[in-house]
């Protein structure tokens, strides 16, 4: 044995507790990382690929897959790209519907993010929280959708549920209950000194490398950038709604954590709005609603729940081309669709929010110490299925 | 700022570089040039606000050529978030080679990477050429998004 | 068999083999864990361990455990350096266990008594961390490595404030002599005579035995399972049994110094070593139980940040307690 | 900053001792207590024989490839086009609905049974001579309590016994 000094490589995942589906290779020296690679790709799935064998229709639960916790974003995204290629609109009540859904999911969505955080630096209180505070929450989106997570509610030209009866009371109490509960996690979490001194200060982005770096969503707001689909290319019913783009100006792991948080709050009045102003009308595009037999039609009226015409299961949509970006928990989703006129997209790119956000973990771990590494990667709110698509 | 005022503006400042312009309303404006040209027409994008990339599409299309769109807009300057450029440009089928816009979009770092890996595009200058990103090391043979690639289905029928 | 029962209640076998030796350490190991992770659900709403005997809450959950640790094969990988893997953690354990020895149950039932009783049990506490160390070169393991050095930085950042401030006591107390300490609480308690030292020693046996904030050379998200990554087992039962004793031996000795160890009791039960073992036990329990209660929390601190607190805060505020005591020994008029 | 630091320590062990003392849960027992799933469940899917008119609809837009067309023995005739029926296969249903939502005839209805486990792989097909004898009941050794979700604006969630 030599007594010459090197650099340590670490190789943290694919099986740790704390990698995720994914390898970080990190050179450190002593307690401080050297260099670390994010080594992606373990979970990668082909959805593009199976995108251009795939119906339209097919591709809605497809894109949901890669991001569990943030379907509503993807299905969305996915289904106003091909809206825009149909050239149809869906009705007021649709939008309504799609931004509810929407607003639903980024709250559970950000409790997912932030529990996974809590676990990473130890926090194992701040996990069950919040993974039991997101219960409620995915109880409501499965009293409108039917399922728990893999919604696929939303299809082109509007959306497959009405609003269940008495719907708006359960809203209200669970909107209820998590604002009794947000001093707690002050209390307890958010202002604990021990995750203040974890955070504070811990992988720094500054504004210029946010912009230059092209990360997206929370990651991106928490350097000072205001920039957010719902408002750059409002959506769905966002135009008619009263809310504020959250930002942070420190660029720290906190702030990154602080705007999910107040982000929450932000949707909980989002979908306070929503259930006051939905109008009334139909819930699918009127030339999707002609197509379907009469007496379903009745049908679908007394029940609110939508039968597909039978165009749907071959749905041509006309040759061209067209990019739709969401706003979903995680940050900005990307569509670009080039169609050629057949059954199945000819090229689906897919772009997701950790997909661009992978490249923070080269950039920010630099320079920060071993404990830090779990610290950032939580602050991120990363996901590796959903980068690995 | 109006769409046909920004598609003027980027027509007045592509001129020289041989680009089409064209668009499609209400926000997206199309750039195309040559590939010699692309890495320029990025640079001028970029100083127009258009600061980061937000997908690299390549596109398939077999025995004639690949299609490479850079999806790009604004986070600076959030009135020109409002809209999407797209910067193409096309490369022959036999020798799918173009430089790197890494220089001037740092965010195309894990795109490109991920077009070089999936669709055997060869990004010249990008440090991570001959990586593999999502495919396995070992991976041999065509890359799986061109379309030689057949994925095969089973067709409605048991 | 009233042989065999006067053998055990001799106290040189009693102290040893029952209290506050190993049968009630690993009684309390059995109850404690439960209790941990009970403690840890209440807070993060859910119920924690339930279904082993049902009615009683899951009570003996690590009565399972441990089967499962006892008949689980403990892999040895090609790789570690075997003597030294497979002996540490008995070491470790026993180690842990063997400052019990020394400490009093009651003013006049005790293994043996020296004036040096203190220094005896602080100096014995001090040697299990090596096996830490230890156990971290012989797995062969980056991950464990770390872990090792991590418990290497965390004790030399914790034993100088914790011993000073234990010593403080024996600086207000004129003694070293666990049983002359104890006694000499008959009336006020050392935790209100000198809190900054109560305060400082508890913040440091908790970073010494590894509970939360200060759960760094396991981190479990950052380096696995530290020192202990490769251990499975009964090996691994051994070694993750070791800090829960070094707990529970050092809570003693913070009940003796600061919470009056066994007083108050009547005099006419001073002899009867029954009573005064069991508030001691008690007490201390209870300083245990807290530190099982900070896991729901508490996140755990960065490296440097324990060793921060260890050298900037902790170190000054003992030094201050040896000056309380000073002050308040001239105060007094001396011992 | 200090007296800061230590007022929030304080707030975090209080909040903890609230929660250690008071506080709800938000467990279900399972498998004691088993969910009632609310009305428009997406579950395991029932088959009507008779008002189905075999179109095919259900197969085509299935994502999965579960949904199938398969050839109706008791009705095919030799010699003829072979009369085709749907059935699934559990092993790879995703339970979007899509089938149910485009059946033009309501023979496809969705059920609230979730408990997709099977001793074979083959049991998880379902042709549609099995397809129409309706779904499995889930066996229990202990026949369980059913509740319900209940939201709360104290508890976020609660769990009641429904008759």
């Amino acid at each position: 044995m030599s007594l010459e000094e090197r650099e340590l490589e670490v190789l943290i995942g694919p099986q740790h507790p704390a990698s995720g589906h994914m390898r970080l290779v990190a050179k450190i020296d002593g307690d401080i990382v050297v260099e670390l690679r994010p080594n992606i790709g373990y979970v990668h799935r082909s959805v593009e690929k199976l995108a251009e064998v795939k119906k339209y229709l097919q591709i809605i639960p497809l894109v949901e897959r890669p991001s569990l916790a943030d379907t509503t974003a993807n299905n969305l995204a996915y289904v106003m790209a091909v809206e825009k290629l149909l050239g149809i609109e869906p009705p007021p009540r649709a939008q309504y519907l799609r931004t509810l859904l929407a607003e639903i999911n980024r709250i559970h969505s950000h409790f997912y993010g932030m529990g996974i955080h809590g676990v990473m630096i130890g926090s194992s209180t701040a996990y069950m929280w919040c993974f039991g505070d997101r219960e409620p929450l995915i109880e409501l989106a499965q009293e409108l959708t039917g399922a728990r997570l893999t919604y696929s509610y939303i299809v082109p030209g509007g959306v497959r549920r009405d609003l269940p009866q008495g719907f708006e009371d359960k809203v209200e109490k669970v909107m209820r209950y998590l604002e009794n509960r947000m001093p707690d996690y002050f209390d307890l979490y958010f202002n604990n000194p021990v995750t203040r001194a974890r955070l504070e200060g811990v992988g720094v982005l500054t504004k210029e490398d946010a912009i230059k770096l092209g990360v997206t969503g929370p990651n991106l707001r928490a350097s000072g950038v205001p920039y957010d689909v719902r408002k750059a290319e409002p959506y769905a019913a966002y135009p008619e709604l009263d809310f504020d783009v959250i930002t942070e100006e420190a660029g720290d792991a906190f702030a990154r954590v602080m705007v999910r948080v107040r982000e929450i709050q932000e949707s909980i009045k989002i979908i306070r709005q929503v259930l006051k102003k939905i109008p009334d009308g139909p819930i699918l595009n009127e030339k999707y609603m002609k197509m379907i037999p009469p007496n379903l039609r009745k049908q679908v009226e007394e029940t609110g729940h939508i039968k597909f015409p039978g165009v749907f299961a071959n749905l041509r949509v006309p040759a061209g081309e067209a990019v739709a970006r969401v706003e979903g928990g995680r940050g900005e989703v990307v569509f670009h669709i080039v169609s050629d006129g057949k059954m199945s997209p000819y090229r689906m790119r897919m772009v997701t929010p950790s997909f661009r956000n992978v490249i923070l973990f080269e950039h920010l771990t630099k320079g920060a110490r071993v404990a830090d590494i779990p610290a950032i990667y939580g602050s991120l709110d990363y996901f590796p299925p959903e980068a690995d698509r | 700022m109006k769409f046909e005022e920004l598609k003027s503006q980027i027509e007045e400042r592509m001129k020289d570089l041989g680009a089409e312009v064209s668009g499609k309303e209400p926000n997206v404006v199309d750039v195309k040039v040559p590939r010699e040209r692309i890495v320029e027409a990025a640079k001028r994008l970029k100083e127009m606000g258009f600061d980061h990339v937000k997908a690299v599409t390549a596109i398939d299309y077999p025995n004639e050529r690949f299609e490479i769109v850079y999806v790009s807009s604004s986070y600076s300057n959030l009135e020109l978030a409002y809209f999407i450029v797209n910067l193409r440009t096309d490369l022959p089928y036999d020798d799918p080679k173009m430089p790197t816009l890494l220089e001037v979009w740092p965010s195309v770092l894990y795109q490109e990477h991920e077009e070089h890996d999936l669709m055997g595009i060869v990004f010249e200058g990008h440090p991570r050429m001959g990586e593999r990103l999502l495919l396995p090391e070992s991976y041999e043979g065509i890359p799986p998004l061109r379309k030689e690639f057949k994925v095969k289905t089973e067709g409605i029928n048991a | 068999m009233q042989d065999l029962l006067s053998i055990i209640m001799e106290p040189y076998v009693f102290v040893p083999l029952i209290f506050p030796g190993i049968t009630v350490a690993f009684l309390l190991l059995l109850v404690i864990i439960w209790l941990e992770r009970k403690i840890a659900a209440k807070v993060q709403l859910r119920y924690g361990p339930l279904y082993v005997l049902k009615p009683l809450g899951g009570a003996i959950q690590m009565v399972a455990d441990l089967l499962r640790y006892l008949f689980q094969e403990p892999i040895i990988p090609k790789t570690v350096d075997k003597l030294a893997f497979i002996m540490t953690p008995a070491l470790l354990f026993g180690t842990a266990y063997l400052p019990t020895i020394a400490i009093p149950v009651s003013p006049t039932f005790y293994a043996f008594r020296s004036d040096l009783s203190l220094l005896i049990v602080l100096a014995l506490s001090t040697l299990a961390p090596i096996f830490t160390v230890v156990m971290g070169w012989a797995s062969n393991n980056k991950f464990s490595l770390i872990g090792g050095i991590r418990e290497g930085y965390i004790v030399v950042s914790y034993e100088i404030p914790m011993f000073l401030s234990a010593l403080s006591m024996a600086v207000l107390y004129g003694s070293l002599d666990l049983v002359e300490i104890a006694e000499a609480q008959k009336g006020i308690w050392g935790i209100f005579l000198n809190p900054v030292a109560a305060i400082t020693m508890l913040v440091l046996m908790y970073m010494s035995t590894s509970k939360f904030p200060f759960e760094i050379p396991e981190a479990e998200s950052e380096i696995v399972a530290g020192a202990y990554t490769e251990y499975s087992g009964i090996l691994y039962g051994l070694v993750m049994g070791a800090s829960y004793v070094k707990l529970y031996v050092l809570s003693l000795v913070f009940t003796i110094l600061f919470l009056g160890g066994w007083n108050p009791i009547p005099g006419f039960m001073a002899n009867d070593p029954l009573l005064p073992g069991v508030l001691l036990f008690i007490k201390a329990f209870i300083i245990i139980v807290i530190g099982a209660f900070l896991r729901a929390v508490y996140p755990r601190f960065r490296i440097d940040q324990a060793m921060d607190l260890g050298w900037k805060t902790m170190l000054p505020l003992s030094i201050i307690s040896i000056f309380i005591s000073l002050v308040e020994v001239m105060i007094m008029g001396g011992a | 900053m200090a007296v800061e630091r230590t007022i929030r320590h304080i707030k975090a062990l209080a909040t903890g001792a609230k929660y250690m003392l008071g506080g709800h849960r938000l467990t279900l027992m399972y498998p004691d207590d088993i969910q009632e799933f609310p009305d428009g469940y997406r579950g395991m899917i029932e088959y009507d024989w008779d008002t189905c008119i075999k179109c095919g609809l259900c197969a085509m837009v299935c994502p999965a490839d579960a949904m199938k067309m398969y050839v109706s023995k008791e009705e095919s005739e030799e010699g003829k086009r072979p009369v085709r029926r749907p059935g699934i296969n559990y092993t790879r249903c995703i339970f979007c609905g899509f089938c149910v939502d485009i059946c033009p005839t309501n023979s496809l209805k969705f059920t609230k049974v979730h408990d997709v486990a099977f001793y074979t792989f083959e049991e998880q097909i379902y042709p549609p001579e099995r397809f129409r004898e309706g779904i499995p009941k889930p066996q229990y050794d202990k026949e369980p309590r059913r509740v319900r979700a209940v939201l709360d604006e104290k508890r976020g969630i609660r769990y009641e016994p429904v008759e």
